[in-house]
């Protein structure tokens, strides 16, 4: 029933049979014919749906979305690649100003079942505009929905369900794990799993840890090594960004108390500050001590040779840990 | 010399078009400023049946958007309106367009657009609620096959070209039309828009009111050479009309309508006219604008010289002329009334259609804000 | 010394001396000349200071962006006007993607002394796209400096810090506020008030409440009004949104133990989650119950005549004031 | 019929360009594959300076640059580099343009540019730290007037223009130039960078390698006609050079610098050639490329053709030729030399330079990090 693949691999599937069993679905984006996307995760699916289903486009990422709303009105859910996570902004008005906000505009006359493809964050060595977390400017876009997924099975079943979404999905791939691999069923019923739910990736009683995308694999291992510190650390795999599951979230702080927060975009504004805030608001007496973020800094994404300071790791979580839990951190300095 | 209807379409495709040269900055033009019907080789064709009945009718709707457009503006003085944004002039580049279309054609709008609206069977009560602030927009675009109006300029012509590039797969002889201003073609929306359609060969048309200004800027600012110019570099062959003639954009869309059906592809039409009013009610032109250059354009107002073409050839008669007033003073009549029957939204809609589906954090904040109404209501705070 | 201006004219004045002063400073934008903007703030300028200074531009937001960062790198300090909120978003690559990056990628070589204007919020009654409030995506977009100004000494003041300013900044002019009067002296030295600086706008010792821009007369309203109910409520008016003087609010929740924020954009990931979230970070065991937000809602900007649902307003702050206070509130619907 | 070079500046301005007319497709070339040097009588008049010395000076800047690609290829393979974007074949069309050029000029470019960079002076150890991760760009622009790559494609059209915008207030007679690829015209912004050049005729030129690929994508899906028949409709003149001619591509260059410095404004130049390598090093052209295709392309390979031309006449003896190995070879060891010599940036620079002065929040950030190190070094955690 299940079968090994690359996180890469897994959404390839969904692809195809998205492809398969709706002929209104439609791909679009840079070089995701012939090439199969610069990522190949899109490999194949021209040759065998065609270059009307499967369409390379001219290289305009505004062009790219604003026809694929027309083609949106037209009745066809496009499925949208933009080709690195840098590469969105051209889009951000047809996205923010006209994606988000049509549902709203017509009184929910007119529907936008798109969903948008982008490969994101860092810890690929690239150039500049390669390794971006944009998540929080469709987070806090209203009319948005936003996922992102972490492991092969969620990003199988969550890229058929944001195609079979009604509304707009931003769908951010990670893209450092797009060869990781794991089980993918692809028979599980994708109803049955909300794509808006959270997942307690791993169980535990002292610290809640929140994650997404690429980092949940960071926490698990921060997990891991909390544990032979003889802490226990639970992980919450946000996968949904817009809404954000906080019940889930709320279920575990009221149980330990404590909360650690980690994402790869700027701390400033980012949906660290929003889920630290949410969740203070609803278990302010819960909580032990403040919330603490682990995240990319307040920086443009630095050269390659820097990202491995940029991009959170297991000894900063294993840090923000410490200081929620009281103990000896960065921050005391050794001098609790 | 250049051609006032440009083709560059390379390849095998035979098309009349092509043929077609005129002196520069000429128009095409059938019915001049004096109301008088030229003949033009190339167009009469498309326009065989445009008989004294059609005129009249093209007449009436002119007349009947021109009051919608009086009425609409006291409206707004009057305060039942917070905007409006007047088409006075470009009544026959409305018109003549919009009557070209097939139900079954798909139009894609900015927010001038009302004698379209008009055409197309939009509800004129549905005309304003945006602009009384009820709501964000409308109607339901798909009673219509128009869209409701895209206010960041030029967005909506990606749209018409998605939607073209569907009907293509759908292998229907509809033809999506994107509207836009001569200020739209300076956004790289349209520019994208021209490069998709020309890529994907796909059965839209471009129909560029070139209205002379954008708010306070003149057209010069937005382009050096005219605007038709510009499509067939990207493999568009443009048409360039003049806007204030109805027959002669009747013909220029029927040509484009019949190219897009026929897997001609993409069209870009210029229809040159001038906004005779405010860019909205909010505007004051006389900031800006030269008042003999507003007086050369009064002269070729579109509903006077087909009004002395019909008043030339006896069509136009005190029978059609009382019967004209009398629909358009009673669409003003039914406009007016209709615009009060419109009820301020409920509280709560502000959190309706956000999504199509479930999402928990509007939900809850719906939630909150509904208890917090009845709670202010209850009269605590 | 000082005059009674509307803020508007404030920020004409502001930027008529750095035209007077400073010959590398441009102002461009569309209808900015002879119109003198669709607000008048420019008006007479072009007038004054020719074309070749005050410059209507095409009608393409990415271009007057793009080409105001040439005009960076010729040495010039262009001020660019961007008629509404809702129209920044076609310029959203050219400001994210270079305008913020500029100075960063090239290691120090490249100064971005470009001041975005910005008119924005709602409560005009207008239609869409005209009341937005965008100012966290730019918050959380680092290389840029984001300010707004609610009174028209600060708008004056601000705007000649702006231009001034050898990093961009993204100038916030609350729209509804442009006929606000009030006392301005041009006198004032720029440089002895830093334009990162928050201000205590009214003292109090029971709630802070921090707001910006346009609301910070609705919060002094609010306050005037607990007054009456025998609260003391302390106004933080944040001017600086990124970076946020963070010491001047935790200084005053030290002191009030309490916190409510409001601002018009959305909750979800909007600023006031970054305020919430630093603010117990900072001040944790200062805070007498967790910080409430105040805020537009998570949809887009709703016709006008639902604005004053959506538009935090006095009765809703004071609403968050009674809930930090535990008092009786519509969240515990009278039964406290 | 078609004009190689579009002219439709409208106007009082005299200029012979618009004189010149060339059947479909026909490319602007002074040196054929074959290495003859070629009768144009329109162009000859720019290059009659370029004599064998000259020549052999462009040869030899086309080898070295060749070789440094080569080199860096090599580099990028022992993992010296994490990545490079090779300019194979399009050697003439950078070479000839950048000589062309006069220090006080100032170029923006995209990532493939080195033979242009090179050509400005940039150091080679510059040209390599983006690619080795250490640094997010090379170079200060203002020491070499070229600013360091746009990696978003298209934007650095709209920074050129606005550059020649202010050249224009400063009364001075410098250019800036705007390097992009065929992909790149599709991207709004080089289209709004035509508008505003136009608008305001600067002193810019757009010099697009049109190099038929955009990555995997081929020149036809961006654009359905020559790309250098999108300005003129813009107002921009244009010239379409074969860019694998280093005479030819100098000759427009010439005149485009000629026209922009005496107020002719702007010029677009589409210099067509090919990109002979991938699209970077991690690409793999065999997933799309036509063997056949490359094969014609390789023919008209623009060293091998300056190459014949010089041995032709007697230039490339032996001497001259060990004299170019010899420089290429040097540069080359200096090159890898170089490459070598970079250090890894200090872990707390990544905090350095987001602002000009002062900005609590990335300082304070800055302190934790510091803090968090030592703690880390410490060893305690
Ligand atoms: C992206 C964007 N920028 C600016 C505006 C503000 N604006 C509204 S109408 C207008 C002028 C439009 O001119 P044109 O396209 O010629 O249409 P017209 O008003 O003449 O019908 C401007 C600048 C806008 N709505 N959207
Ligand atoms: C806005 C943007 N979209 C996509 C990309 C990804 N990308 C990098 S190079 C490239 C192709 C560019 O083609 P072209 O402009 O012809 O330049 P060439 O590579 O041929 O020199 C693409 C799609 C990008 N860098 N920026
Ligand atoms: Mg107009
Ligand atoms: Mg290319």
């Amino acid at each position: 029933m299940s079968e090994t693949l690359t996180l890469s691999k897994a959404i390839g599937t969904g692809l195809r049979r998205a492809l398969a069993d709706d002929d209104k679905v439609v791909l679009m984006g840079e070089d995701i014919g012939r090439l199969g996307g610069v990522f190949r995760v899109t490999e194949g699916l021209q040759r065998d749906f065609g270059p009307d289903r499967v369409m390379d486009t001219p290289l305009a990422e505004a062009g790219i979305m604003g026809t694929a709303i027309g083609l949106a009105f037209r009745g066809y859910r496009p499925v949208v690649e933009i080709q690195f996570d840098g590469f969105i902004y051209p889009a951000f008005d047809q996205i923010v100003a006209q994606l988000a906000k049509l549902h709203y505009r017509t009184r929910g006359n007119v529907r936008m079942p798109i969903t948008v493809r982008v490969p994101y964050g860092g810890g690929i060595g690239s150039v500049e505009h390669h390794s971006e977390s944009p998540e929080a400017y469709f987070a806090h876009t209203a009319g948005l929905r936003v996922v992102t997924c972490s492991n092969p099975q969620d990003a199988h079943t969550m890229i058929r369900q944001a195609i079979a979404s009604d509304d707009p999905v931003m769908f951010f791939e990670p893209k450092r794990r797009y060869w990781a691999k794991g089980e993918v069923d692809e028979t599980i019923d994708d109803s049955t799993l909300p794509m808006g739910s959270a997942r307690v990736a791993a169980e535990g009683t002292d610290v809640t840890l929140v994650a997404y995308g690429p980092l949940v694999k960071t926490a698990l291992d921060a997990a891991a090594a909390a544990a032979d510190d003889g802490l226990s650390v639970e992980v919450v795999d946000l996968r949904s960004l817009s809404p954000i599951d906080f019940d889930t979230v709320e279920a575990s702080v009221r149980k330990t108390g404590r909360l650690v927060i980690t994402h790869e975009a700027a701390q400033f504004g980012g949906l660290g500050a929003e889920i630290a805030a949410s969740i203070t608001d609803r278990c302010f007496y819960h909580l032990e001590a403040a919330p603490a973020r682990v995240t990319g800094f307040d920086t443009p994404y630095p050269a390659a040779k820097l990202e491995e300071h940029f991009l959170p790791d297991l000894d900063r979580i294993l840090d923000a840990v410490d200081r929620v839990l009281g103990r000896e951190n960065s921050l005391t300095g050794g001098l609790v | 010399m250049r051609s006032a209807i440009s083709e560059q379409q390379s390849g095998s495709e035979e098309n009349s078009l092509s043929e077609v040269f005129g002196p520069d900055e000429e128009l095409i033009q059938i019915l001049t400023p004096f109301g008088e019907r030229v003949s033009q080789p190339l167009f009469d064709s498309w326009i065989d049946d445009v008989d004294s009945a059609a005129l009249l009718a093209l007449y009436e709707d002119m007349v009947v958007v021109r009051r919608i457009d009086t009425e609409a503006t006291a409206l707004q003085r009057q305060g039942e309106l917070g905007l409006w944004a007047p088409l006075l002039g470009q009544e026959a580049a409305q018109i003549g367009s919009a009557r070209a279309l097939r139900s079954d054609d798909f139009v894609f709008t900015s927010y001038r657009e009302n004698a379209v609206a008009y055409c197309r069977g939009v509800q004129l009560v549905d005309l304003v609620k945006v602009w009384r602030g009820v709501a964000n927009s409308g109607w339901n675009p798909f009673e219509v096959n128009m869209a409701t109006p895209a206010v960041i300029i030029g967005a909506q012509s990606l749209h018409a070209t998605g939607y073209a590039m569907g009907c293509q797969k759908d292998g229907v002889d509809s033809v999506a039309v994107a509207y836009f201003g001569d200020g739209a073609t300076s956004q790289g929306d349209v520019n994208e828009a021209m490069i998709f359609a020309a890529s994907f060969h796909a059965p839209v048309i471009f129909f560029c009111q070139n209205n002379q200004w954008a708010i306070s800027e003149p057209v010069g600012l937005q382009a050096v050479r005219p605007i038709s110019d510009r499509s067939p570099g990207f493999g568009i062959p443009s048409l360039r009309v003049d806007g204030n003639d109805v027959l002669a954009v009747t013909a220029t869309m029927r040509i484009a309508l019949d190219r897009a059906r026929t897997g001609g592809g993409p069209t870009f039409i210029e229809a040159v006219t001038y906004r005779m009013g405010p860019h909205t009610t909010s505007d004051d032109p006389t900031k800006y604008e030269d008042v003999d250059l507003h007086a050369q354009w009064a002269a070729k107002d579109p509903i006077l010289r087909l009004e002395r073409h019909l008043e030339a050839t006896g069509v136009l008669d005190d029978a059609a002329r009382a019967s004209v007033k009398e629909k358009s003073d009673e669409v003003a009549r039914g406009f007016r009334a209709a615009c009060h029957t419109l009820d301020d939204p409920e509280p709560l809609a502000v959190f309706d259609h956000v999504y199509s589906a479930p999402h928990s954090g509007v939900d809850r904040q719906k939630r909150q804000y509904a208890a917090y109404l009845s709670y202010i209501e209850g009269g605590t705070r």
